[in-house]
């Protein structure tokens, strides 16, 4: 069991030597306000790496401009070795940058299968003509990825709710659908904005098992935005802390949770 | 009880994709096909065909291109009835310009030209959204409407303006002009309206439709998912002229046998497209036919069918009454189920499955 | 097996609000609550627990006269407010009366600024704008962030500044009972922190009552007096905080403290299945 | 039973609702009064009950051609379409149900070819017809119509084919004559929003304007005129805008407000009276207000339904049928022939000119008069005025011909020619 | 060449060759430009008030003009007859808010929208049973509105400016601004925008949709039965009017559907704008270009603020 895990480690430490993505000194305002000013740091391939920080910090923001919402002002961003000033968000979606949000934003009028299969867009290339007819090679391929996707939902465990349109269910298990939606994306980075908002703690473990087999079995990486402090600091490899737009600590869950700047601007005493 | 999937077991996913995997649904969809194909043209007299039938199949064709659009892409657009202009008028052009090709694909091809005309008028929804894109389909509306009485070209130089619709055959069978019966005229439609349908079945329940709904629903979301928002938005565009094009092309060729397009493609016939898919249901391809069904059908029935019952009442009266009743049974069935007919019919389906329990 | 200790016969008495065996059905077929009863004391902090799906924001809608505007309606069960039954009153008189809810999901308005925001919780006050601007600054001084903020569109705050703003926008009304769904969800520990010393403030000097439906079981019982857990549209428990707090099944289940302590979300086992009180 | 045996079953295709409404209340009220008094008073025509029967139609073209579809099956013996919007749909089928369509002065102007269109009458006049006695009109006021060169006249009208149709012959006729043709159309949808119109009229300042305009365009033009300080009298409506309300908009300033008439105004003729008589009185007319008979849309449908019941009259002389049907009454329009001697004993001494229908010719290009409004209504102001029919009639030849090669298997006239009676 | 001349030349040309006329255009512009923004205004105190896209409002003028002068055609005295007319749009408002938005409250926009489509037929149909459908003249001189003209001299010409016109545009504007001032700075206005942006959301602060519903229905009954003197004065009152009121869709989109300032200058861009272009270059495509050119105008703007003019900014964030 330990050796297994130990086995699993290596791995990921072996992975770790190559950076997905790095972020160098981007800033980003809006109007007067300063949302991001200067803030460089790396992804590396295969780890969880936790943004942190309090309310307002430009967590959120970030995670925009990692995948084309948000054009930064100034700065670099590079993934897999491009380096980008302005791209579209599907740009960053078709180079494989999948994304969860922190207001839920499924599409809401459609069943939680439909939403898991939009993921799949980008995979899909049958053409417009054999979408008329959808038999033959159309259907084939609608097929393969209704099976890609059902191993998602089986994943997940929201099998009962396939064809139940997302609008009225309840906000953890909208949560849920839209990991599955952005897992289905099969990207090379994904990133979780507050992924276990609104869940209690039962859900919340689910939920760092499914994030942490993700990214164990299909090396995901993963950036992850994440307000309680005991999940960040047991899943994630390193953390990233922001406050008010700055860069305030990066480094491995211990050495943040020790440093001063952070417990007083984000964690408090009682952490 | 009587309607109910129990029992009813998929074992493979092409099974459970089907549009209606339930086998009462498609018993009712068979029994519904052959009503339409052999019953109503064996007992519906011609008046009912003419003005019943053959006007609801064609605004259910319209109001299933502006579903696309508007239900299911949620692009707002009050261009409809132009774009049923456009397509009226190619199908007179090319019919004129090649007599010899026979009708029918002229009256499908038609939708191409009214395609892209609609992507031209789409253009603008990069941009513009909500509401605000009213506008730009509404310059569509007047535009189109302003070209079809300015170039004369367009309604090959006739003194009258209009669109005056030559004889054509179809299986040796007149099939547009005067002499077409109304059976005739009937059975192709539904061929055509039919085939369309399925088409758009189709279309929706891919990765096309998943792709406008997503658009609908987020579109910011559904661009971080990489759907490129400008070609989906076009495509439903593209798609949704080409319905309505084919239902003008239809509507002058197969039910009005020719008239002023102008006056026929008005800005109430945009809107009266626009009613029928939101009464119907956004989003919904029975929708439109159910919405077509209300909007076109109900007023015919006040205005004939209360006569017909024996109370006599003068037509101003009737017509007024019509008007009232109409707007009354429109907020009526909106605080019912703001989501439509379909979703009624939805509801009405979920209960049959509950029955005898209440829930 | 129902642990229902009979709640204290001197809650009972100065209930504040009183919810008596309620079913609520959506879209006239979906059966949601199956009759869910629950009582706040005059001044008490109750909370509502339970996992997602269970009912809590529907109850709490259900309250607030909200679940119309969203085709759910109580069809079985009465609803009482300071003695009084409010289940068929407008949401707004309801409000008026002094119970107002925070919404799940923040719901600011988008289009006003932060403090525009503020002020329209104040709608149905009548004291004069003396009062309100004082409330307003007592609210700034709460959330110091929002009075950074205070200018900016409410559209574009961040998500947790937004869940401040629907906060204090409830309390500029004065009420008598808050709603609070989800208080806690999208901000930062320290401001979770405070909003339930603030919570326990107005509680004390204000004698505002609270119903709080919270995920984060740990923080919620610790200030609550009295908890529910709700289950599938049903009661399943409730008792007192304390007791509810050393109830090895909760403590297990929700507040993820077993025998050797507090558990590692890293070591989480796949076959884990929480027990379930009903089948 | 309205299709019993012993009646002659005539559908008016009216429109009292809708935005047109104005003007189609009080033609539906003439026309049905002036059947409901040959009921009343003759009892029929040649003593057949007429069974009448109104749809409405709101001048929509969907409920119009529904309105034809359902008459159809109770053999009317003649239609009248009531917009040149459904007119256009029914020319088509009028030769395959065999019912003729009346379209009393407007419609397809081509319809007056009676070798291409043997089911579809437009007596007295047409479109074109009116034009060029406009032209007619302006070449008498300036002294002859070598006088007509280096003027201007205006068209301001309905951007829609019933508006645009004049624009042919006046083009010819502006060639022919050097007066300079200035067009200003109005959309359908700025009916009642005419200033930019009118602001181009005021900086081309043309002697003349001729008016096709329809509904609330008129009212509108009549007020725009009045505003801009354009001379009212040199205004002139087609007869479609020659309603009461067209003017009275204007008030007593529209005075000297001109529009076509090929009837005239007023209650002091003999049919009026009687219809006063047989009809009013008995309270079996629809007008809301006694006062609106007479008024000048109210004689044309008077002067409509006179026209059909002579149509069935001379079907009934020429089958010596009593109750007559479509085919029937389509050799009668053909045969129609009004005579001054025939207005008077029909009590329109004065009132409408001789109309005379052919088979070749069913429309007859009859003479017209200039009405004027004088404050309160219209009186005539001018003799009757022949139209160029040499001018008109090649344009019709052609149209008619155009529409024959346009619809493809147009069929050949098969109905005999009545000989002259 | 020609062309390029005739497009980009001769307009000018003429417009320095008589600047009289080009001074009338403007007038003429502006007036419209009120009249259209008298009807949009109409709209946007709905839609600021309810996010209700008000399809009804065409109607709503018809069938105040039409209850005016209805009942003074029954003898009822000129401004008694307006007191009553006031009197009924207060009772419509009352019932629309019963009736249709009271059920529909957190209902999708375009349901609503919808809605005030039934409520349109419903109009029509009472509107055409009670006063029938004759056109009726305008009693503006019973109102003591003014009549006649002021003829300028001015730049070697004469420009003509009619007294209804002038009056005409001080009511609007005056009504505007009163409008502008309760939107702006009183607690209900806050309330107003508060319940366009969402419903729900407003419910649970308290505001009390009923009573705000039936205020703006009621002010926009008002707006609508002045809009409605004013038109009808231009031509006459009748069904056919209601068509005008489509244009005041491009004046909305123009100046922000939720802006009152917007309606008056997205009117008088449309106003002046269609007027000069029908004027100076509509002769070359024929003409009858006012049919589209102001949706032409108002899409131009729209590319470069989505929002409109004034509109509230479009909020996208995830
Ligand atoms: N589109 C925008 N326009 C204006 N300001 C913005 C915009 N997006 C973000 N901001 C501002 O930038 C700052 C950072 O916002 P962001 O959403 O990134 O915060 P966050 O770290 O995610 O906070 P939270 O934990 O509360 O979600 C906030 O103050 C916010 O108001
Ligand atoms: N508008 C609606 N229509 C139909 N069903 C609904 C609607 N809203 C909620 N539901 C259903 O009611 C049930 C209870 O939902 P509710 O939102 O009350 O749960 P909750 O306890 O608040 O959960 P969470 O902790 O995730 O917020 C869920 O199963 C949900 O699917
Ligand atoms: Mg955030
Ligand atoms: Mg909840």
């Amino acid at each position: 069991m330990s050796a297994l895990a130990e086995m699993l480690q290596g791995e990921v430490a072996r992975a770790a030597a190559e950076t997905l993505l790095t972020v160098e000194n981007v800033s980003l305002t809006f109007g007067g306000v300063r949302a991001l000013s200067d803030i460089s740091f790396d992804i590396r391939k295969g780890e969880i790496r936790a943004i942190i920080g309090p309310n307002g910090a430009g967590k959120t923001s970030m995670l925009n401009c990692i995948n084309g919402f948000y054009h930064p002002r100034s700065g670099r961003i590079t993934f897999k070795g491009k380096t980008r000033q302005r791209m579209r968000p599907y740009e960053a979606a078709s180079q494989g940058i999948a994304r969860t949000f922190q207001n839920v934003a499924l599409f809401k009028g459609m069943t939680t299968l439909d939403n898991i299969l939009t993921g799949r867009t980008l995979k899909m290339n049958r053409n417009f003509f054999w979408q008329l007819l959808r038999h033959g090679p159309a259907m084939r391929e609608e097929i393969e990825h209704r099976i890609y996707c059902e191993d998602i939902i089986d994943f997940l465990e929201i099998e009962h709710i396939r064809k139940t349109p997302v609008g009225k269910l309840p906000y953890g298990l909208q949560k849920r659908v839209e990991l599955g939606r952005a897992l289905a994306m099969q990207p090379d980075l994904l990133l979780l904005d507050e992924p276990m908002a609104g869940m209690n703690l039962e859900e919340k473990e689910d939920m760092c098992r499914f994030i942490l087999d993700v990214n164990r079995h299909f090396r995901t990486t993963i950036a992850l935005i994440e307000h309680d402090m005991g999940v960040v600091m047991d899943i994630s490899d390193r953390v990233v802390v922001l406050e008010y737009g700055h860069k305030i600590a990066d480094g491995t869950p211990d050495e943040v949770k020790a440093d001063q700047r952070v417990i007083d601007a984000y964690l408090g005493v009682s952490h | 009880m009587f309607y109910r999937e129990a029992g009813q077991f998929k074992t493979t996913y092409a099974s459970d994709m089907a549009v209606l995997p339930i086998l009462q649904d498609r018993i009712g969809l068979a029994v519904i096909l052959l009503i339409g194909f052999v019953g109503i043209p064996l007992l519906g007299g011609n008046f009912f065909l003419q003005t019943v039938m053959i006007p609801f199949l064609v605004f259910s064709l319209a109001a299933i291109g502006l579903n696309i659009l508007t239900g299911y892409t949620g692009l707002l657009s009050l261009g409809s009835g132009a774009f049923m202009g456009v397509g009226a008028y190619a199908c007179y052009k090319l019919t004129t310009i090649y007599p010899g090709v026979n009708i029918v694909i002229w009256i499908v091809a038609s939708g191409f030209f009214a395609a892209a005309i609609g992507v031209v008028f789409g253009l603008p929804s990069l941009r513009i959204k909500g509401f605000y894109l009213i506008v730009a389909t509404l310059a569509a509306q007047f535009f189109l409407q302003w070209s079809f009485v300015r170039i004369p070209w367009l309604y090959n130089y006739n003194a009258s303006g209009a669109i005056e619709v030559p004889q054509r055959l179809f299986a040796g069978i007149p099939l547009t002009g005067a002499n077409a019966t109304p059976v005739t005229r009937y059975l192709v439609l539904l061929g055509i309206v039919t085939f369309l349908t399925w088409i758009a079945s189709n279309l929706v329940h891919g990765r096309i439709g998943r792709s406008w709904m997503a658009v609908r629903d987020m579109d910011i979301a559904a661009e971080l998912m990489g759907i490129r928002l400008l070609p989906a938005k076009l495509l439903a565009f593209a798609v949704s002229s080409f319905y309505c094009g084919v239902a003008g092309a239809c509507m002058m060729f197969l039910w009005y046998g020719g008239g002023e397009a102008n006056d026929a493609f008005n800005i109430n016939q945009s809107f009266t497209i626009l009613f029928m898919v939101i009464i119907g249901g956004l989003g919904s391809l029975i929708g439109s036919f159910l919405g077509a069904a209300f909007i076109s059908i109900l007023p015919t029935a006040l205005k004939f069918g209360v006569p017909a019952l024996g109370i006599a009442i003068p037509g101003t009266v009737a017509e007024h009454a019509t008007y009232i009743l109409l707007g009354a049974l429109i907020i009526f069935f909106l605080i019912v189920e703001p989501h439509g007919l379909a979703r009624l019919w939805q509801i009405g389906k979920q209960k049959l499955r509950m029955w005898p329990f209440p829930y | 097996m129902t642990v229902t200790a009979s709640s204290p016969a001197a809650a009972e008495a100065d209930a504040i609000l009183s919810v008596n065996n309620i079913e609520v059905i959506y879209d006239h077929v979906i059966l949601v609550l199956k009759g869910v009863s629950l009582v706040v004391p005059r001044q008490g902090i109750v909370a509502l627990l339970g996992a997602n799906g269970a009912g809590k924001t529907t109850t709490l809608k259900a309250i607030s006269n909200l679940l119309r505007t969203e085709r759910g309606e109580v069809t079985k069960g009465s609803i009482e407010f300071e003695g009084q039954r409010v289940d068929r009153l407008s949401a707004s008189d309801l409000v008026r009366r002094g119970c107002i809810q925070v919404m799940e999901g923040r719901h600011c308005f988008a289009h006003l600024t932060i403090e525009e925001n503020l002020m329209t919780g104040a709608f149905t006050r009548r004291d004069g704008s003396a009062a309100i601007a004082g409330d307003l600054e007592a609210i700034y001084d709460y959330f110091p962030r929002l009075k950074q903020r205070r200018s900016s569109i409410a559209g574009f705050t961040s998500g947790g500044e937004q869940q401040m703003c629907a906060i204090g926008r409830a309390m500029m009304s004065r009420p008598k009972m808050i709603l609070l769904d989800e208080p806690s969800m999208g901000l930062a520990p320290q401001i979770v922190d405070e909003i339930f010393e603030i919570v326990r403030d107005l509680n004390c000097k204000e004698q505002v009552s609270f119903l709080l439906a919270e995920q984060n079981t740990s923080i919620a019982l610790r200030y609550a007096s009295w908890g529910y857990i709700l289950e599938n549209g049903r009661v399943v428990l409730d008792g007192d905080a304390r007791m509810l707090r050393d109830n090895e099944d909760v403590k297990e289940f929700y507040l993820g403290v077993s025998g050797a302590g507090r558990r590692s979300f890293r070591g989480v086992k796949h076959y884990k299945r929480r027990k379930r009180w009903l089948a | 039973q309205a299709a019993a045996q012993d009646q002659i079953y005539v559908p008016l295709l009216t429109y009292r609702t809708g935005p047109f409404a104005g003007s189609g209340i009080p033609i539906a009220d003439g026309m049905r009064d002036y059947l409901e008094m040959l009921n009343q008073r003759d009892g029929g025509i040649g003593g057949v009950k007429i069974a009448i029967e109104e749809c409405e139609t709101g001048y929509d073209t969907k409920k119009g051609v529904e309105c034809y579809e359902a008459t159809k099956s109770k053999n009317p013996v003649v239609v009248n379409p009531y917009s040149t919007g459904i007119t256009l749909q029914l020319i088509p089928r009028a030769s395959v149900d065999k019912i003729p369509i009346l379209s009393m002065a407007y419609g397809l102007s081509a319809s007056a070819d009676g070798n291409t269109f043997p089911w579809i009458f437009n007596p007295p006049v047409t479109y074109w017809d009116g034009a060029s006695v406009m032209v007619g009109y302006m070449a008498q006021q300036l002294g002859g119509f070598d006088k007509l060169k280096g003027k201007k006249l205006g068209l301001i009208h309905l951007d829609a084919p019933y508006g645009k149709e004049p624009i042919p012959l006046l083009q010819d006729l502006s060639k022919r004559y050097g007066f300079e043709l200035k067009l200003y159309p109005v959309p359908a949808a700025d009916m009642q929003n005419q200033s930019g119109i009118w602001l181009g009229i005021r900086r081309d300042r043309p002697d003349f304007i001729y008016n096709q305009g329809f509904g609330a365009m008129n009212p509108t033009a009549v007020k725009e005129a009045l505003r801009n300080n354009f001379p009212i009298d040199k205004l002139v409506g087609v007869w479609w805008a020659g309603g009461d309300d067209d003017a009275r908009a204007g008030g007593a300033e529209a005075k000297g407000y001109k529009s076509l008439n090929f009837h005239q105004a007023g209650t002091n003729f003999p049919v009026i009276q009687d219809i006063l008589k047989n009809v009013a009185d008995k309270n079996l007319s629809k007008v809301d207000n006694r006062n609106r008979i007479g008024e000048n849309l109210y004689n044309r449908g008077v002067y409509n339904s006179m026209l059909i019941a002579e149509a069935v009259r001379t079907a009934q002389k020429l089958t010596g049928k009593k109750v007559v049907n479509g085919e029937d009454v389509r050799r009668g329009l053909e045969n129609l022939n009004i005579s001054e001697q025939r207005l008077k004993e029909l009590g329109m001494e004065g009132f409408a000119a001789p109309v005379q229908v052919s088979c070749s010719d069913h429309n007859g290009h009859n003479k017209v008069f200039m009405a004027e409004w004088d404050g309160s209504k219209y009186v005539k102001a001018s003799d009757w005025m022949a139209p160029l029919k040499d001018e008109v009639r090649p344009l019709i030849d052609s149209a008619a011909k155009e529409y024959a090669a346009g619809n493809s298997g147009w069929p050949k006239r098969t109905e005999a020619c009545d000989k002259a009676t | 060449m020609d062309l390029i001349y005739s497009i980009f030349v001769d307009p000018f040309l003429q417009m320095a060759g008589a600047p009289d006329l080009l001074v009338q255009t403007l007038w003429e512009g502006f007036v419209g430009g009120i009249l259209y923004a008298l009807i949009a205004l109409g709209f946007v105190l709905i839609f600021k008030a309810s996010g209700v896209f008000n399809f009804a409002q065409g109607i709503m003028v018809v069938f105040a003009a039409l209850t005016l002068v209805g009942l003074y055609e029954k003898g009822v005295p000129a401004f008694l007859a307006l007191a009553l007319t006031i009197g009924v749009m207060f009772l419509i408002a009352a019932a629309v808010e019963r009736v249709v938005l009271r059920p529909l409250v957190n209902q999708p926009d375009i349901i609503l929208f919808m809605a005030t489509f039934g409520l349109t037929y419903l109009l029509i149909g009472l509107g055409e049973a009670i006063f029938g459908g004759n056109p009726k003249v305008m009693i503006a001189e019973q109102l003591y509105l003014p009549k006649g003209a002021v003829d300028i001299k001015m730049l070697g010409g004469v420009v003509t400016l009619q007294k209804i016109d002038i009056a005409a545009a001080v009511i609007a504007l005056a009504m505007i601004a009163c409008l502008s001032v309760f939107f702006q700075y009183t607690r209900i206005g806050r309330a107003l925008r508060a319940v366009a942006d969402s419903h729900k959301a407003a419910l649970s602060v308290g505001i009390s949709l009923n009573q705000i519903w039936v205020i703006v229905w009621f002010l926009a009954g008002v707006v609508a039965l002045i809009t409605g003197i004013m038109w009808g004065a231009r031509s006459d009152v009748s069904f056919a009017l209601q068509v005008v009121a489509l244009k005041a869709l491009p004046v909305l989109v123009l100046g922000g559907f939720t802006s009152i300032p917007g309606a008056v200058v997205g009117g008088l861009i449309i106003g002046i704008g269609e007027k000069i272009g029908e004027f100076y270059w509509g002769p070359l495509v024929g003409g009858a270009t006012e049919s589209w050119l102001a949706y032409c105008i108002a899409l131009v703007f729209l590319m470069f603020r989505p929002q409109g003019l004034f509109g509230e900014r479009i909020i996208e964030r995830i």
